[in-house]
């Protein structure tokens, strides 16, 4: 095990940390992406290249992009909500209640 | 559940869960089966040099076979959850708008991008490389192309249909050719294995990359009238 | 100078390897990213940290086999089966949440609301 | 034809015709389902009948020797089980096609997802390779949430979020135990690994945690939240399959990991948590079903409380003497199928109550024996066998279990069983009492005959298990019960 080994370590454990105890989904997901490159390096440490491209184009790289869509869904509706809201400011508040 | 029980309980179950595991790595004994050394000795009849490749799709083509059925089972999914209301999905498509900056962009980044994935296939058959990441890499140039508001969503035509299960038809189809000889299932006729392989490994590329892509594209719009901003934040 | 900052063994011994000190790392991740998906209620979060979880297990798999071993190709397949799935069940819950937000639900599952 | 084409025969039909099902349009859709499922059961009776003759088999696929390959086992266990899943597709599918004609835009998909699900089943109870037996867990789970999100309502959607992420914390927590055996032993296949394996500190853990996952995956007690909604709101073909055939395979896998793989491993008091788990799942599934006000919610709290007979297996057969480890592996084996036929049943009668009512309360079933005596009177059959009342199969397993626990003096689990069937006597009637009093009565929808038939002709099979239950029985025996031998054998076991 080298200094670099112990760096790549620390930090896929330090953005674990930070994906979890964020508030802000987009800042997550950032990082999330970030894990994946680093997780890429560590894939080349461990002599799997192979993996090392498949965690760059899918795990990092496609799962990035699908988090971040949801995201971009998320605001989008969240718009659309507080538009529609404001256009009916009397009506009664409809929150869609999930009856379980 | 209150949510201070529920984070107790999370973390009680987070720190037994590293404890065991570390005893468990730390621990661990040493094994008298040496596979690594069994996958080099028979290298030489699989059909490719890479190990990697013939492991997952010679010698253990059974696990690669039921995976590429996981991901025509997720796409499927994703067809019967966008289709019911495609038409308002479809209708909320509207395109952001194009710059000539993005389109020039991705004009040269896109070829370039399916060329690296025909490369990462074709070099798999004796480096890191293969189906699955030029699958990956070639979804990922259409994953560019839509976000930079190309008109390149279409429904679930005929043509979709038969591009993305095409990958396991045609494994499907080589596998059972020993059958017919009266070999094991998924056994490679004697010399062709090679050229099989990279056939599999062809048109699994194309499969992997269609279901890739429509796992995007159809997903659920955020449907009803409202303001549609160009989704700027999600292009960097 | 710099380099062989970074290349030199840290540890006398051969025992502590990079592939261990991953398996070990990769158990810490599972660790934190448990408390995440048990302790989580907005369903993204609870999605990445299932990912987190993921990327832990396949650590462990390729570190500790090759651990004795050296270079393993066949946990490196098993864990590139393991990526593909992964995002397949991404993909899927992603999906399957964006439509449960388009019929009326929120970004939590009712018994996490409180 | 030789088990080289029928065991994978049983992978590729259902795999092909997932595909056809997709490609295809409507009429050919029904047309290539029905041909598929003949096929689909005339391969499993014919490979049944293989075994049954000539003893197990396996094949090597890609011929290659097992720590390299992977290879598929067809001893007596396997078929059985295979027939099983056989019969209940056959008649889950005829009701569908039927039913679903209620639901045309949900049919749609249900063809393909059905199909993924059977080649799954089918790849499990074959597999011998323990990442093999993760992709199938894989390839069912997520076929499963998807029909159960298919009608897209936002209850239905919530389940299938709620089961897709339990479900995959379980099979991350089996790859886990997978990751850890395969860094000890360097071997994947199970028949290899029941040699090898010894009782340390990491084989022990790799199980517990493999137990958690799969535990998590069967729904057994205190996991089992995510059952109820999923299976209790999922159109009614697809309760069926889920609740006869999905929650089994996990358990399936748990069985084999201790029977099979690490008998030398059992952690002092594991079998008695695991009984404990079960006897916990059987009071409190029945709680919720009697106090359940939706019929279907009913029964798959009933299931909750049945899975909780398949643990007692753990303390009935691990570290007991041989002749209570045999019966209670028959018992066992018996209540899985008897409970798969009558649950399968019971779902497909209910679902024709609910169709024919428009309503889920339990309620609204006011008067109901009048219009649908053939429906309730499958759903009676059905609670003859999950009750345990003689002759039918669920009494059969309950006599097995019982008697195993009299060979090694496990006296609680006598008690646990009878308080067992007098609860769900008491939750099953419920339905009863409210069918049979004059009420006003609801407007009811007709429904198909051959709704009825086929609901009924499951709840048959399940009480004809009390007559020939000795057929699966003596089946099973063939070959050794599990597959000890890694090596490819073709002749007498």
């Amino acid at each position: 095990m080298t200094f670099i080994d112990l760096l790549i370590g620390v930090g896929l454990v330090f953005i674990v940390v930070a994906i979890l105890v964020s508030q802000d989904l987009f800042r997550a997901v950032v990082l999330f992406v970030t894990f994946g490159v680093l997780l890429t390096l560590a894939w080349v440490r461990l002599q799997a290249p192979d993996l090392a491209l498949a965690e760059a184009a899918i795990g990092a790289g496609l799962t990035g992009v699908l988090l971040l869509d949801a995201i971009g869904f998320l605001r989008k509706r969240k718009a659309a909500r507080k538009d529609r809201d404001n256009k009916a400011i009397r009506a009664k508040p409809e929150q869609g209640a999930a009856n379980e | 559940m209150n949510t201070q029980l529920r984070l107790t309980l999370a973390s009680v179950a987070g720190v037994a869960l590293f404890a065991l595991l570390t005893l468990a790595i730390w621990y661990h004994p040493t094994s008298t089966v040496d596979l690594p050394q069994l996958v080099a000795n028979s290298l030489a009849e699989t059909g490719t040099e890479h190990p990697i490749t013939a492991v997952l799709l010679n010698f253990r083509s059974y696990d690669t076979l039921l995976e590429v059925a996981v991901l025509l089972v997720a796409v499927v999914i994703t067809l019967a959850l966008a289709q019911q209301d495609s038409n308002e999905a479809l209708s909320s498509l509207e395109q952001p708008a194009r710059d000539s900056l993005v389109i020039a962009l991705t004009r040269r980044l896109v070829p370039l991008v399916v060329l690296v994935g025909v490369y990462v296939l074709w070099a798999g058959s004796y480096q890191p490389g293969g189906a699955f990441q030029a699958g990956a890499l070639i979804a990922a140039a259409g994953v560019l192309l839509r976000l930079a508001g190309w008109p390149i969503h279409q429904r679930a035509n005929l043509l979709l249909r038969v591009g993305l299960t095409l990958g396991l038809v045609v494994f499907i189809m080589i596998a059972s050719i020993a059958l017919v000889s009266g070999q094991p299932f998924l056994t490679y006729p004697e010399r062709w294995a090679g050229e099989l392989i990279f056939a599999i490994e062809t048109v699994l590329t194309l499969s992997i990359a269609l279901t890739l892509l429509s796992l995007f594209l159809f997903s659920p719009e955020a449907l009803s009238s409202q303001s549609r901003k160009p989704s700027k934040e999600k292009a960097q | 100078m710099t380099t062989e900052l970074f290349t030199t063994e840290l540890f006398a011994t051969e025992l502590f390897t990079t592939e261990l000190w991953f398996a070990l790392i990769g158990a810490l991740i599972i660790g934190i990213s448990t408390i995440g998906f048990f302790g989580a209620t907005h369903i993204l979060k609870r999605i990445m940290a299932f990912n987190l979880m993921g990327s832990g297990v396949f650590l462990i798999m390729v570190g500790l086999a090759q651990h004795d071993r050296g270079v393993d190709p066949v946990p490196q397949a098993l864990v590139l089966t393991g990526i593909v799935v992964a995002v397949s069940a991404t993909a899927l819950a992603l999906i399957i949440f964006r439509r449960y937000i388009a019929s009326g639900g929120q970004s939590k599952l009712p018994e996490h609301r409180s | 034809m030789t088990t080289l084409t029928l065991i994978p025969a049983l992978l590729l039909i259902p795999l092909v015709f997932a595909i056809l099902s997709l490609l295809v349009t409507r009429p050919w859709r029904n047309a290539f389902a029905l041909l598929g499922i003949a096929l689909q059961a005339v391969a499993a009776l014919s490979l049944s009948w293989v075994i049954f003759t000539e003893g197990a088999s396996s094949t090597a696929l890609g011929n290659w020797a097992v720590p390299l390959g992977i290879l598929l086992v067809a001893d007596g266990l396997t078929v059985t089980l295979l027939t099983l899943t056989a019969f209940i597709a056959v008649i889950c599918a005829l009701y569908a096609f039927f039913y679903l004609r209620a639901y045309p835009r949900e049919e749609r998909y249900f063809w393909p997802l059905f199909w993924f699900l059977l080649a799954a089943l089918n790849g499990i109870w074959l597999a011998d390779d323990l990442f093999n037996l993760y992709v199938g867990l894989e390839l069912l789970g997520l076929a499963a949430v998807g029909m159960v999100a298919l009608q897209a309502t936002q209850q239905s959607l919530a389940a299938a979020l709620r089961y897709l992420l339990a479900a995959l914390f379980g099979s991350l927590m089996y790859l886990l135990g997978v990751a850890l055996l395969y860094g000890s032993y360097g071997t994947l296949a199970m028949g290899q690994l029941s040699d090898l394996m010894v009782g340390d500190l990491t084989t022990q853990i790799a199980l517990l945690l493999m137990t958690l996952g799969l535990l998590i995956k069967t729904a057994c007690f205190p996991f089992h939240y995510w059952l109820p909604p999923a299976h209790g709101g999922a159109l009614a073909p697809v309760s069926a399959l889920l609740s006869a055939l999905v929650v089994k395979s996990s358990f399936y896998i748990l069985a084999r990991i201790w029977l099979d793989l690490g008998t030398l491993a059992v952690p002092i008091g594991l079998p008695e948590v695991l009984g404990l788990l079960g006897t916990c799942a059987i009071l409190y599934g029945a709680w919720r079903a009697y106090t359940a006000s939706e019929i279907k919610m009913l029964v798959a709290w009933s299931t909750v409380a049945q899975l909780g007979y398949l643990l007692l297996l753990f303390p009935l057969a691990l570290n007991t003497t041989e002749a209570a480890a045999h019966l209670a592996w028959q018992g066992t084996l018996m209540h899985l199928l008897a409970h798969g036929f009558a649950k399968g049943a019971m779902f497909l009668a209910v679902g024709t109550l609910v169709l024919a009512a428009r309503s889920t309360q339990l309620s609204d079933l006011a008067g109901i024996s009048r219009k649908l005596p053939m429906a309730l009177f499958a759903y009676g059959l059905a609670a003859v066998s999950l009750m345990g009342l003689p002759p039918s199969g669920g009494f059969s397993a309950k006599w097995l279990l019982i008697q195993s626990a009299l060979h090694s003096g496990q006296w609680v689990w006598i008690i646990v069983i009878s308080v067992g069937s007098l609860l769900s006597a008491a939750y099953l009637f419920r339905v009863f009492s409210v069918s049979f009093v004059e009420g006003k009565q609801r407007e009811l929808q007709p429904t198909h005959p051959m709704l009825d038939v086929t609901a009924l002709t499951l709840a048959l099979i399940a009480i004809a298990l009390g007559f020939f239950g000795m057929i699966p029985l003596s089946l099973m025996e063939l070959g050794t019960p599990l597959p000890e031998s890694p090596l490819p054998t073709g002749g007498q076991p």
